[in-house]
């Protein structure tokens, strides 16, 4: 099976959560055929992408406390070459909706996501994001950030734990090495 | 001591053995560019590797360490990245001078890594007003930025790219003013020349005070024409976004990101050249023994061993100190550096003229 | 306050006074006016400060209440109301020329409530965008806004009501001139410390004028409170000004428990005014070391976090959670602390002593950063005053603001410590502020930790909470400055309105008045010393 | 002749404090890391304090019951409806009516971990558990269903041994 083969240092295959996701993922990029000289070319470009997502400060609140907390010296997502936080959403990769979104903010969230360069990632962190959580009945929260733009991985938690941030990148890599980028066009 | 150019000369003549010059020059300088682009490459992705990991070890952590041993792939998996993201195509920017921006940064910092001595014999370019030539191809770079600024049409940019300007016209004159102090002390413009000049003791040395006074002087001016941190002013990331670069994206981004990185070689190289005596071994006049041990170890590994020394401090100074504000910026370099410089400059010639030198 | 009580009276026969905890004063529209001037301008006591403005929607009348302390004495208050019937085209006059902070609150409860006005300069919508149809806070309104992805064009037209021949005039003026170079400051950049937007009016690097533009993360918890039961209401409060969440708790905890008459245990006590000091202290670093990185030190940013760590791991140990840790409930803590808290506590301590040396010596004394915030944004104690501005800010400047000290609460007048106070007004001594509060924050915690009493720590109440009705205040001093909760009970289940004075709402509208003249490096580093936590702002 | 002075003082001054700020970074450049390697010390050195409330469970035994009685308080009393309750009605064997939990469904996507629920069930059948590797890459299955399969009440009896309630820890 090609998904097990997704080696993250650290976690085996099987205490990963959602595997089935990946699993049905993989099985519909396959179904557009592959040879050999291309998967191994798209094998070294996902290599790439994936250990070197620069994520994009976005932040709009409690979440993005914990965001920088990872960045700082306990937690340290330098570990795995997320560390070069880029302002300017054209050198982006991934952006990490950390904090509730509301109705005044959501075009604006719609703009930066259009200003990233493909290919571009979401990771929905924290409750608030995920689903408005505990403002979910509020006339001014928009209830998740996937009625705006399509989310890669979402993080439960309110506040997540750096660790559990940690994770949902690694999740988001697993996701990005099943990717491929010759012949196929999916986003 | 190797010479390298034992090796270029033989590789000349063989070649000059079986073809006409034209093809002989072509091969030359094919080969000489390619080397040149790979070092350069290579150079950078080491620098960025380096930068990160000593980065992080002052802020008390670990830095990347999940990329291959070490994290050594880091830079290479960044690499991979940035040439494959998308460029962005974007309205309302002046597309000549936006998608040239770019090119021209990289191509001064080239210029100028062409000309740099690495070793002995190992120097494309020698000619008699060497380190005219470095000074003036280095600082072609600011058109880049400026052009960059201009043409992408976002405010922030422009602030950036103004900074960026005012600054280079400052700090120029003060990188200028203590080369001329070596160059005062060696009597020649030439590289090479002045890099054998260094072999009975560097210039930091046979110059003392007036010498060491223009080394400090030229490396902070030489950071702040890097515009890296405590100078930083055109990306001044927390003031405007990313300054300049706001608008680039992909390979065009990568770019000025490499070309950072490597005018802080260049800046490095020229110190080691001017002051720290380039490829030349330390030598200590009277100590044969010693002096021959010296010259066992490669004369490139001496030149990097310098240049890494310098980069590092550099790095220290860019990971401990806030940024300037412009108007400090400007008081630094006219109230300070530039009048010490001149009385320096006044100095070393009388220490010339009067032989109070080494 | 007797005198205070003549004054108006004698003046205004038709006030309704009444006594209670709080001397409160009722003025119809007409007069309100002039028992506003009255307060603000005396000989007797003069009430420069105006901690809360809060609109109230009750009994059909919109109306406004005003809760004023004075400067020379923070601990004497006093309380006005006035309201109008008129619910089409509510106007009332604006006291903005008195107090300066009113600008800012009247453009809210404008937002709010649909209240306008008179004589005020800036009648702009201050959360909501401008399409926003009705006015959320009203009892009676019905959400109509469809969620919107088009970019909405920001409102720049100012309207001035002005009261001529007792007819109400309308007249347009605009934000900014054609010709002006204006830069947006976020609401996405990374010195705003979230979403808050400003426009900057440059003149080369000077600035001109700062027109902050807030409601990027306007969640309306005031109005999600009001469909809540009492311990439902609690954890919206830490995620308010989310690095004072232990503090903000508190306040609502304490208004709830003094309202209701529920007894707090004694070890509650204790433990509360620890982790509040804990939580000061991580806040301070925080701000400490984002203010360094606006400036462009990113290692003294990541020491700071790295100290922070420290009490974040006591608060998980705990509490349960890092940032939001959803400790105090009514009655007292959720949980009894553990064993080691006194032992790792102590330790902090230590540990936290030994740190703040190395951040003098890599920040305070480096002479870049002094030359970046000596001397610049100079704010003077007058000014604060009428800003409203507390907290560090406040006390930099020299108004002696801390509600510790001032109106003491829990058991902070059974503690020894200073008030930090510095006269100079400019960024340093916000800076330094900061630093120095950490020192006696440690001091605090260091006179608590080992006299502990056992005992219960939480007493439990009746499974349904009730107030009675009437209306209550509670103030405390957060991270930031002076953390208001104003409660209006119908002695029902669920508050029929709930105000949270937000300290960090006060910092920003100052901004304006900081910054001008200064460079646009200056800006940032202002907005740095001025710590303020944006969904704090929008609530 | 005293600007020349404060010329140079000034410049003195501002180069020692650079030079004391140095110290500083170069000392820290040399002391031991403080960072921890998540993931790489997962089964090693990583501590979850247990308190820490990851995500919410129902507590079962070994023989696969639950002490929920399916009374719905956590249900009203979470702020923003985190907790979905379906129950039915189903009769015993002696013939009585009763209240008996079908599903208990659980947002985390949306929990607050405010831990009201904890506090408010009168048979501490729920807790928090501090597990917080839960990122997925599907908004649906973060709404969990927190009764097992086949999982019944336990009778009345055991139930009050039952001692777990973070609470009262």
């Amino acid at each position: 099976m090609e998904v097990k083969k997704i080696d993250i240092k650290g976690i085996k295959y099987d205490e990963f959560k959602d595997n089935e996701y990946l699993e049905q993922y993989a099985e519909e990029l396959r179904k557009n055929g592959t040879n050999i000289v291309v998967t191994s070319l798209d094998k070294i470009i996902n290599w790439g992408r994936s250990n070197s997502m620069w994520p994009f400060t976005f932040a709009t609140s409690c979440c993005g406390i914990e965001f920088m907390s990872v960045g700082a010296a306990r937690y340290d997502f330098a570990r795995f070459g997320f560390e070069v936080t880029r302002n300017s959403p054209r050198q982006a990769d991934v952006i990490i909706v950390a904090g509730t979104i509301v109705n005044k903010m959501a075009p604006v969230l719609k703009r930066l996501y259009d200003q990233m360069a493909e290919p571009k990632y979401v990771i929905a962190m924290g409750s608030c994001a995920i689903s408005g959580g505990p403002f979910c009945n509020s006339y001014h929260v928009v209830k998740g950030v996937n009625e705006i733009i399509p989310v890669d991985v979402y993080i439960p938690g309110c506040p997540p734990k750096p660790e559990a941030l940690l994770y949902g990148m690694m999740q988001l890599q697993r996701k990005m090495k099943l990717e491929r980028f010759i012949f196929n066009k999916k986003r | 001591m190797f010479d390298f150019q034992i090796v270029t000369n033989w590789f000349d003549e063989l070649l000059r053995g079986c073809m006409p010059e034209f093809w002989v020059l072509t091969i030359e300088f094919v080969l000489v560019g390619v080397i040149l682009l790979t070092l350069y490459a290579l150079i950078a992705l080491a620098l960025i590797y380096g930068e990160r990991k000593i980065c992080a070890f002052f802020q008390c952590r670990l830095g990347p360490n999940r990329v291959g041993t070490w994290g050594v792939l880091q830079p290479i998996a960044d690499m991979f990245k940035i040439l494959l993201k998308e460029i962005i195509s974007i309205n309302h920017i002046d597309k000549v001078l936006f998608y040239t921006a770019p090119f021209i940064v990289i191509a001064s910092s080239f210029l100028a890594f062409g000309a740099l001595p690495f070793g002995k014999g190992m120097q494309v370019l020698d000619f008699n007003i060497g380190i005219f030539y470095i000074l003036a191809v280095s600082s072609l770079g600011i058109v880049g930025i400026l052009m960059a600024g201009w043409a992408s049409n976002n405010k922030f940019s422009m602030i950036g790219a103004m900074r960026s300007g005012a600054q280079l016209i400052s700090y120029e004159l003060s990188a200028g003013i203590s080369l001329l102090t070596v160059v005062a002390l060696a009597g020649t413009m030439q590289l090479c020349e002045i890099v054998e000049a260094q072999a009975d003791g560097w210039f930091i040395f046979k110059g003392h005070i007036p010498a060491i006074i223009a080394f400090i002087i030229y490396l902070i001016a030489g950071h702040a024409e890097t515009n890296r941190g405590p100078f930083d002013l055109p990306e001044a990331e927390s003031e405007l976004t990313a300054g300049y670069h706001t608008e680039y994206s992909g390979i065009q981004f990568g770019f000025f990101y490499l070309s950072e990185y490597l005018n802080m070689f260049i800046i490095a190289g020229i110190a080691t050249t001017m002051f720290l005596g380039g490829w030349m071994p330390f030598h200590i006049s009277g100590w044969d023994g010693f002096n021959a041990i010296m010259d066992y170890i490669p004369s490139v590994i001496w030149f990097f061993g310098k240049v890494t020394l310098l980069i590092f401090l550099s790095l220290w100074v860019r990971w401990t100190f806030p940024r300037l504000r412009i108007d400090q910026l400007l008081h630094l370099e006219w109230k300070y550096l530039l009048p010490i410089n001149m009385v320096n400059l006044v100095v070393m010639a009388i220490i010339v003229v009067y032989g109070w030198h080494f | 306050m007797e005198k205070i009580k003549e004054l108006i009276s004698n003046k205004l026969p038709n006030a309704i006074i009444e006594e209670g905890k709080y001397l409160t004063i009722t003025a119809t529209k007409e007069d309100f006016r002039t028992l506003a001037e009255i307060v603000r301008q005396n000989d007797v006591l003069c009430f420069d400060y105006l901690a809360h403005i809060c609109g109230v929607d009750k009994d059909g009348k919109l109306g406004v209440v005003y809760f004023l302390s004075s400067s020379a004495d923070m601990s004497k208050n006093i309380v006005l109301h006035t309201s109008t019937d008129d619910r089409e085209h509510p106007e009332l006059f604006t006291v903005s020329d008195l107090w300066d902070t009113a600008n800012i609150n009247e453009r809210e409860i404008y937002d709010f409530f649909g209240i306008r006005f008179i004589n005020h300069p800036d009648m702009r919508r201050f959360f909501l965008s401008k399409e926003w149809k009705g006015f959320p806070l009203r009892k009676d309104y019905a959400d109509e806004n469809p969620l919107s992805l088009e970019s909405v064009e920001i409102d720049d037209h100012l309207s001035r009501l002005t009261f001529e021949n007792n007819e109400v005039i309308e007249a347009e003026e605009k934000v900014f001139e054609d010709e002006d170079y204006v830069v947006n400051i976020g609401p996405q950049h990374p010195a705003t410390h979230g979403v808050l937007h400003y426009r900057v009016s440059l003149d080369g690097e000077i600035i001109k004028k700062v027109d902050p533009h807030c409601g990027y993360i306007h969640r309306g918890i005031e109005k999600l409170s009001e469909g809540l039961a009492y311990p439902q209401i609690l954890h919206f409060t830490d995620r308010l000004d989310y690095l004072s969440s232990h503090i903000n708790r508190h306040a609502l905890c304490m208004c709830i428990e003094k309202a209701g008459e529920i007894e707090v245990p004694l070890r509650a006590e204790y433990i509360r005014m620890i982790m509040d000091e804990l939580t000061r202290i991580a806040s301070h670093l925080l701000g400490w070391s984002c203010m360094c990185m606006d400036m462009g030190a990113l290692t003294a940013f990541i020491y700071g976090m790295r100290d922070r760590e420290k009490i974040l791991d006591i608060f998980e140990e705990n509490c349960g959670g890092r940032l939001i840790t959803n400790y105090n409930v009514i009655g007292g803590v959720m949980q009894d602390i553990r064993q080691d808290f006194q032992k790792q506590v102590s330790e902090y301590i230590k540990y936290q002593r030994e740190k703040l040396k190395e951040y003098h010596a890599i920040y305070t004394g480096n002479v870049i950063a002094r030359g970046r915030m000596e001397g610049v944004g100079i704010f003077s104690k007058e000014q604060a005053i009428s800003f409203g501005v507390t907290g560090p800010a406040g006390r930099a400047s020299g108004f002696h603001c801390d509600i510790r000290k001032v109106a003491p609460y829990s058991l902070y007048d059974k503690v020894k410590f200073n008030e930090v106070l510095r006269t100079e007004g400019d960024t340093f001594a916000r800076y330094i502020v900061r630093l120095d509060e950490i020192e006696e924050s440690l001091n605090i915690i260091e006179q608590l930790i080992d006299g502990i009493p056992d005992g219960d720590f939480r007493n439990k109440p009746k499974p349904i909470i009730k107030l009675p009705a009437g209306e209550y205040f509670q103030r405390v001093e957060t991270a930031r400055g002076e953390f208001g909760v104003y409660l209006v009970s119908d002695g029902e289940k669920t508050p029929s309105r709930l105000h949270f004075r937000s300290p960090s709402m006060t910092l920003v509208s100052a901004m304006d008045t900081i910054s001008r003249g200064e460079k646009i490096a200056d800006f940032i580093a202002i907005g740095g010393s001025m710590d303020y936590v944006v969904p704090d702002i929008d609530r | 002749m005293s600007s020349f002075t404060t010329y140079f003082t000034s410049l003195f001054k501002g180069i020692k404090s650079l030079l004391t700020g140095m110290k500083v970074t170069i000392k820290e450049f040399f002391t031991p890391k403080v960072t921890e390697c998540y993931p790489e010390n997962r089964h090693t050195t990583l501590h979850v304090p247990e308190r820490f409330r990851g995500e919410l469970i129902m507590i079962h035994n070994e023989q696969n019951e639950h002490s929920c009685s399916a009374c719905g308080l956590c249900q009203m009393n979470c702020p923003n409806g985190t907790i979905k309750i379906e129950s039915e009605i189903i009769e015993t064997e002696d013939g009585k009516k009763k209240k008996v939990l079908k599903n208990y469904f659980y947002d985390l996507g949306s929990c607050t971990f405010c831990n009201v629920c904890v506090m408010n069930c009168p048979q501490g059948a729920i807790k928090f558990e501090n597990t917080f590797e839960n990122a997925v890459f599907r908004r649906e299955i973060l709404v969990k269903k927190l009764n097992h399969e086949g999982s019944k009440m336990k009778e009345k009896k055991v139930a009050e041994q039952k001692p777990t309630n973070t609470n009262k820890e």
